[in-house]
């Protein structure tokens, strides 16, 4: 069974090499959205898939920044530059954390884990807040990327880190499209449906949520870095509640039918805004607020809908509701 | 059986097909994004402008900010400003503008999308130090001019961009308003035995009180801190933050609150007698003295973050920047307004000097330069010619019951050289130095 | 002494504060279930609106102690209007949806509510200290307090009281606690369900709206006000049992007291204080200390 | 007859309220049990005690003569037990086919496993027969929702049988199922059950499906046992007929079990 891909996975390496060209297509602000937007799109990944088992992560911007604080201390104290590194060490730092605080936070559901998640997200932003020596609130700069010892510059330079940025992106797409369905994505179905049910057929609740937070934990804390390399700083408004507040809107807009939706998601809410501040530099947020109201209305299970429903009206076999893993 | 399987088929084979179209959607959408960026511009310089226009910083900073933009960029533009700066234009080229929210969790790629979408000929802006440190490197990447007009912390040059080509600070970094705090104190004569802070738990409120109790180390050596006050940023309730300071009985008192939390710490404090019973010193006071009138108890001492709004020196530019802000918005311009029009004005006499508003022809005539702006003389002398210098001033507070108007007496002004750092001196080090260097009047 | 008698009262005044700026939110919440985060955006419009009206009025020169009937009275236009253009305008569409997805969109409603401020009033700010001045200090143990924060601490015990009084030995009160217990069941008997959510909506709003509007002397009203007060009073809230009134009122104590005690005792750790103590609550009751007793149906 | 559940002097106090005290019962492999008792008198108290849903304030609980007192629910399914609700307990969002596939799935899985797929056609197969051995295989493809609430009882008891359990607990098996169709219902119940020699609990409010489908019954009152033995004597037995028989004509037909602080799995 392993060696066979489903076809999300298929679309996803397809897709891969097309979202790569998009830098030599596209202007390079554009791309510049795109990059962005696969970082932040990580995180909301992690945010989806902990939504999948009916977990509300209000403090996902914890992992986040744990990412890219790790590349950046690394980078400012260890003079580390090389990605892959860099996400390997940003990886290790989010999957440590979040499996000791896994054991706190496995026992709330609802709104007790969006808020305890919350906080202790806010701790670790009071804490780099008042800590001088990394910039507080300003935060500091990281090191130009380098690959291997490969330290390409301009142009190269940012092609190079796109490109990592895709395929590093893709890969954890296609993981987590794994995971989903996995046994564990199945328990975590139905965790979200009915707990005592899942308890009853003899499979630990708690622990499907706590090996669920440390994947979360582990794609955020990756997408941290990929943002901070790109961004090339970091500052603590990463463990902020607003941007994980706003990782929590991207995934519930985008809806949790399909691993891409949140990726497609983060840059089409990027874009919107940048044309509402365009359109409307004062009163942009109004933009932004009705165009949300608008989409729960029209679109409740978020924007992947629209997908079925263009498919639905051209006359494809609506089959059953959506079921884990597709 | 057959049918679950066939049903598993057909919502992967769905949703390969969704990949598809959301590709093609995403395709789609970017290319229409790319669309309006090819067009070319000719004859306006367009200038990307980013303040604050949402979020807490807003209303003292950003808002203030753009309204000066506007009203310094119509003058320019009609050619209506007085002397030197009377002929209209950028060396005789119109200017258009373009405002961004720097409340945006993407400014370096907002910055992109105004160099390459937008095709502005230099982006003006930016508040707050943490987005300075993060646009200046992506200056110097995109090669575009950028000219931060506010944000205040030293490391920019000393430590982030240390060769500058493309980035140019047309304000003086803030370790000057608190060693001027300091020695105002001393110069006038306030009893300093003991002292105690209140500022914001974020970077600039930490380095404000930082810079002031190093300085006041050095300017008396007995004075003693009595209480470290860091509430949250925009708490707005200080209660509990203005008994500490009651209790701990301080001689003086630092804050370097700024807007809402500025104003709601003097209507707090004052009604409580903090006022009276110590000697305060807001860092930023100047832009809520004409607001808060009465309320702002007489005795407070009071900064601009420079010699800026009521401690700028006479002149006729600064006469008709007062005027003709106050008719068009009602209210008097503060520091953020005198700092944009002074960004503004500098890039002007950059242009008109080198007779051309071209993005080489303005650095190399931006560099170094010296000119006026509606707070008095402004020179790039730091940074190999990209950061500049300026005197500052402090003044104390006193309410004219009689005609209900506010003003600063006892003002006293500082030279540049004496408040701040020499060039390639890191300011913290330069103030426990004992302001090695200083030129003092 | 003196700093255990200070931490006492600004713990208290801190409190009332919390307590009056986050009871309509847990008030919404137990009873139509929605975590409204455009309790901030009803928060802020209270405040402006006091702030402006108690500033147009005292520009006439009027005596003072009319202000402090105009503050309830800002409060209550504010409330009134916003809370049944939201709910009749927008949420009644949207009832019964996910309850994650209704955060959505109250944070959509609270975006737009932030423009609208915005575009009313600008964003200069707004200082109306006069009622805040006017009633002078009393000293306690040497330290200066404004009588209006007292006058804070006891609307709020009012406000908590009412409420109590309200939900517990009014017929209205008990008809909503069955809306609250069982929905359905109370369609069917016959109690008008629509009306119920619109009233509590209403009065929810409104005492947001309250909650900015006291404040608003104390203060200066500058935009995003209300986006500092979301998060401080869903800690409150989840602190104290989400929808118990007591609760809130606890949750309030709680925080205001410790809040209080750090900046007393060990200033740096005020940032973080409020996150420190929700933490710390939720690790030992999970559901906050006042959770409602819910009907297990095994 | 080999004895698999024993339980000494079980009993469970919420607060002041004594909701089970001094229960003795044994079970032996392969029986079925009635159990009676009008609602309060700590039946369902019993059951989630012995699954490990409620810790029992004292006693001792005996699977094949381990103690398994206090151990948690999953455990104890694992050891064997198992039980239905008398509130379906299902994944109502999801399709019928789709709640046997996720029940099988994590039946058999003790760890989470992640990146192998769950669901091939073994388990696919697997799913099918148990619904088609509950006779339901015809509403596979409908959504928990739309079912008739017999059929969700049998889908929720079909559930409980995915790890094959040796004992298993029916609450209230026949609750929403109409009177005329009790009878059927567990006849389709009990040959379903009985093809796989498990031992079945049953708690039963109508005493002709008692009379019909257990040899033994066991009578609670008031949180004890009243009565236990063969069906006809406890039936006859008359203060199982004053307390127990007679109260069930005043039985309310909705019923909620016991309130807990706090929101659990529910």
């Amino acid at each position: 069974m392993t060696k066979s891909f489903d076809k999300t996975e298929w679309g996803l390496m397809v897709a891969l090499p097309v979202l790569i060209c998009l830098i030599f297509v596209l202007p390079a602000w554009v791309v510049n959205y795109v990059q962005v937007s696969l970082g932040t799109g990580l995180v909301a990944l992690g945010v989806t898939i902990q939504m999948r088992a009916g977990l509300v992560s209000f403090g996902q911007g914890l992992f986040f920044c744990v990412g890219g604080y790790s590349a950046g201390l690394a980078g400012k104290f260890l003079g580390i530059s090389d990605v892959f590194l860099l996400l390997v060490l940003g990886l290790v730092s989010g999957i440590l954390i979040s499996f000791v605080l896994g054991f706190l936070l496995r026992r709330y559901r609802e709104i007790f884990f969006a808020m305890l998640s919350l906080a202790v997200s806010m701790i670790l932003f009071g804490l780099l807040s008042s800590t001088e020596e990394l910039g507080s609130t300003d935060g500091f700069n990281l090191p130009q990327a380098t690959y291997f010892g490969w330290a390409p510059e301009g142009d190269t330079g940012k092609t190079m880190l796109y490109a990592v940025t895709c395929v590093v992106t893709v890969i954890w797409a296609i993981a987590l499209n794994r995971i989903l369905r996995s046994p564990l994505g199945y328990i975590n179905e139905a965790i979200r449906e009915n707990e005592l049910r899942v308890e009853y057929l003899g499979t630990s609740a708690r622990q499907a949520v706590h090996v669920t937070y440390v994947i979360a934990a582990a794609v955020s804390a990756t997408g941290g870095v990929l943002w901070a390399m790109a961004l090339g700083h970091v500052d603590p408004e990463m463990t902020n509640w607003t941007t994980s507040g706003q990782f929590v809107f991207v995934s519930i807009l985008a809806g949790t039918g399909n691993i891409v939706a949140p990726l497609i998601g983060t840059f089409i809410l990027e874009i919107v805004r940048v044309y509402a501040v365009e359109v409307s530099p004062n009163t942009w947020q109004m933009i932004l607020g009705t165009l949300m109201l608008l989409t729960i209305v029209f679109l409740p299970k978020g924007l992947w809908s629209l997908m079925n429903t263009a498919k639905k009206k051209t006359g494809t076999v609506p089959a059953a509701e959506a079921v884990a893993g597709e | 059986m057959a049918s679950a399987n066939k049903g598993a088929r057909a919502r992967a084979a769905r949703s390969s097909r969704n990949i598809l179209m959301a590709a093609t959607a995403l395709g789609l959408a970017a290319s229409f994004v790319a669309a309006g960026s090819a067009q070319a511009q000719e004859e306006p310089v367009k200038i990307g402008l980013v303040t604050f226009l949402s979020g807490g910083a807003a209303g003292p900073f950003g808002v203030p900010a753009r309204n000066a933009a506007e009203l310094v960029i119509g003058a320019i533009n009609a050619g209506s400003l007085p002397a030197p700066y009377d002929s209209a234009g950028f060396a005789g080229r119109q200017i258009e503008t373009i405002f961004v929210d720097e409340n945006s969790k993407q400014k370096n790629a907002d910055f992109q999308k105004l160099v390459e979408k937008d095709g502005v000929d230099m982006v003006l802006g930016y508040i707050s130090s943490s987005s300075c440190k993060a646009i200046a490197p992506e200056a110097e990447k995109a090669e575009k001019l950028t000219i931060l007009f506010d944000c205040g912390t030293p490391q920019i040059f000393e430590e982030i961009v240390t060769d500058p080509k493309y980035t140019f600070r047309t304000g003086a970094h803030a370790t000057m308003d608190n060693v001027a705090a300091a020695r105002y104190l001393v110069d006038t004569g306030v009893k300093t035995g003991s002292y105690a802070g209140i500022n914001q738990n974020y970077a600039f409120g930490q380095d404000s009180w930082r810079d002031f109790s190093a300085s006041m180390a050095q300017v008396d050596g007995e004075a003693t801190i009595a209480t470290e006050q860091f509430p949250k940023i925009y708490a707005g309730q200080y209660g509990s933050e203005i008994s500490a300071l009651l209790t701990s009985k301080p001689d003086v008192i630092h804050s370097s609150f700024w807007g809402g939390d500025m104003e709601a710490f003097v209507i707090q404090g004052s009604a409580r007698g903090v006022f009276e019973r110590s000697k305060v010193v807001l860092t930023t006071g100047e832009t809520a003295m004409h607001r808060l009138g009465a309320q702002m108890p007489d005795g407070t001492v009071i900064g601009a973050r420079g010699p800026h709004g009521d401690l700028a020196p006479e002149s006729d530019l600064n006469d008709w920047f007062r005027k003709a802000y106050f008719d068009r918005f009602g209210t008097l311009p503060t520091y953020p307004s005198y700092k944009m029009a002074q960004a503004l004005l500098g890039v002007k006499a950059a242009a008109d000097k080198a007779g051309s508003a071209d993005q080489d022809a303005v650095i190399g005539a931006l560099k170094g330069l010296e000119w006026e702006g509606p707070s008095g003389k402004v020179s790039m002398a730091l940074a190999n010619g990209h950061q500049a210098i300026q005197g500052t001033a402090y003044g104390t507070y006193k309410f004219d019951k009689e005609t209900g108007k506010a003003a600063l007496v006892d003002v006293v002004r500082y030279d540049a050289e004496c408040v701040n750092p020499p060039a390639g001196m890191n300011s913290i080090d330069w103030i426990e130095s004992g302001f090695e260097g200083a030129k003092c009047e | 002494m003196l700093t255990a008698v200070a931490i006492a009262v600004d713990g208290l005044g801190f409190a009332a504060w919390l307590f009056l700026s986050s009871v309509g939110l847990t008030l919404i919440y137990g009873v139509m279930r929605i975590l409204n985060i455009a309790h901030g955006g009803f928060y802020a419009l209270g405040a402006y609106t006091a702030a402006w009206a108690v500033g147009l009025y005292t520009q006439t020169g009027s005596t003072i102690a009319l202000t402090y009937l105009i503050i309830p009275l800002a409060a209550l236009v504010a409330g009134v209007v916003s809370g049944l253009l939201v709910e009749r305008g927008i949420l009644r569409f949207m009832y019964g949806r996910d309850e994650v997805l209704m955060v959505l969109v109250t944070y959509a409603i609270f975006l737009i509510l932030e423009d609208v401020t915005k575009l009313i009033w600008g964003t200069d700010s707004y200082v109306s200290y006069q009622p805040a001045y006017w009633l002078g200090t009393i000293d306690v143990f040497g330290l200066p307090y404004t009588v209006y924060k007292f006058l804070i601490i006891a609307v709020a015990i009012a406000v908590g009281a009412a409420l109590y009084v309200t939900l517990n030995h009014t017929r209205v009160g008990k008809l909503l606690l069955v809306v609250i217990e069982d929905r359905e069941v109370s369609k069917a008997l016959g109690i008008n369900v629509t009306l119920f959510f619109t009233v509590t909506f209403v009065i929810g709003a409104t005492l947001g709206a309250l909650g900015g509007a006291l404040t608003a002397p104390e203060i200066s009203v500058v935009p995003g006000i209300g986006a500092e007060i979301i998060v401080m009073a869903f800690a409150v809230i989840v602190i104290g049992g989400m929808g118990s009134i007591g609760g809130a009122m606890l949750g309030a104590l709680i925080v205001g007291f410790s809040r209080a005690a750090f900046v007393h005792l060990y200033p740096p750790a005020e940032l973080f204080s409020i996150y420190l103590v929700m933490a710390a609550v939720l690790a030992v009751k999970p559901y906050g200390l006042f959770a409602l007793a819910e009907s297990r149906k095994i | 007859m080999t004895t698999i559940l024993e339980t000494k002097n079980l009993e469970r106090t919420f607060g002041a309220v004594v909701a089970a005290k001094d229960i003795n019962i044994r079970i032996d492999a392969g029986e079925v049990l009635g159990v009676i008792g009008s609602n309060g008198a700590g039946k369902t108290t019993f059951v989630n005690m012995v699954t490990g849903y409620l810790p029992p304030s004292s006693g001792e609980i005996l699977y094949r003569g381990a103690p398994i007192t206090g151990k948690p629910t999953r455990e104890i399914m694992r050891l064997g037990i198992c039980r239905s609700f008398q509130i379906p307990q299902l994944f109502p969002e999801m399709g019928v086919l789709d709640n046997m596939l996720i029940a099988l799935t994590i039946a058999k899985q003790q760890k989470p496993v992640l990146f192998r797929p769950a669901i091939d056609r073994v388990v696919e197969d697997e799913a099918i027969a148990l619904l088609t051995r509950f006779r339901i295989e015809r509403y596979a493809h409908q959504e928990i929702q739309t079912l008739p609430q017999g059929v969700r009882k049998l889908v929720d008891i079909a559930m409980a049988t995915v790890s094959d359990p040796a004992l298993l607990f029916l609450d209230e098996p026949t609750s929403g199922v109409s009177a005329d169709e009790k009878m059927d219902f567990m006849r389709v119940l009990i040959d379903a059950l009985k093809s796989t020699d498990t031992a079945v609990l049953f708690i039963e409010h109508d005493m002709e499906i008692v009379e019909e489908f257990s040899p033994r019954c066991v009578a609670f009152y008031e949180g004890t046992i009243l009565a236990d033995g063969p069906t006809g004597d406890v039936l006859k037995d008359a203060k199982v007929r004053e307390f127990v028989i007679g109260s069930e004509f005043h039985r309310k037909p909705d019923e909620s079990v016991e309130t807990a602080t706090g929101k659990g799995a529910a």
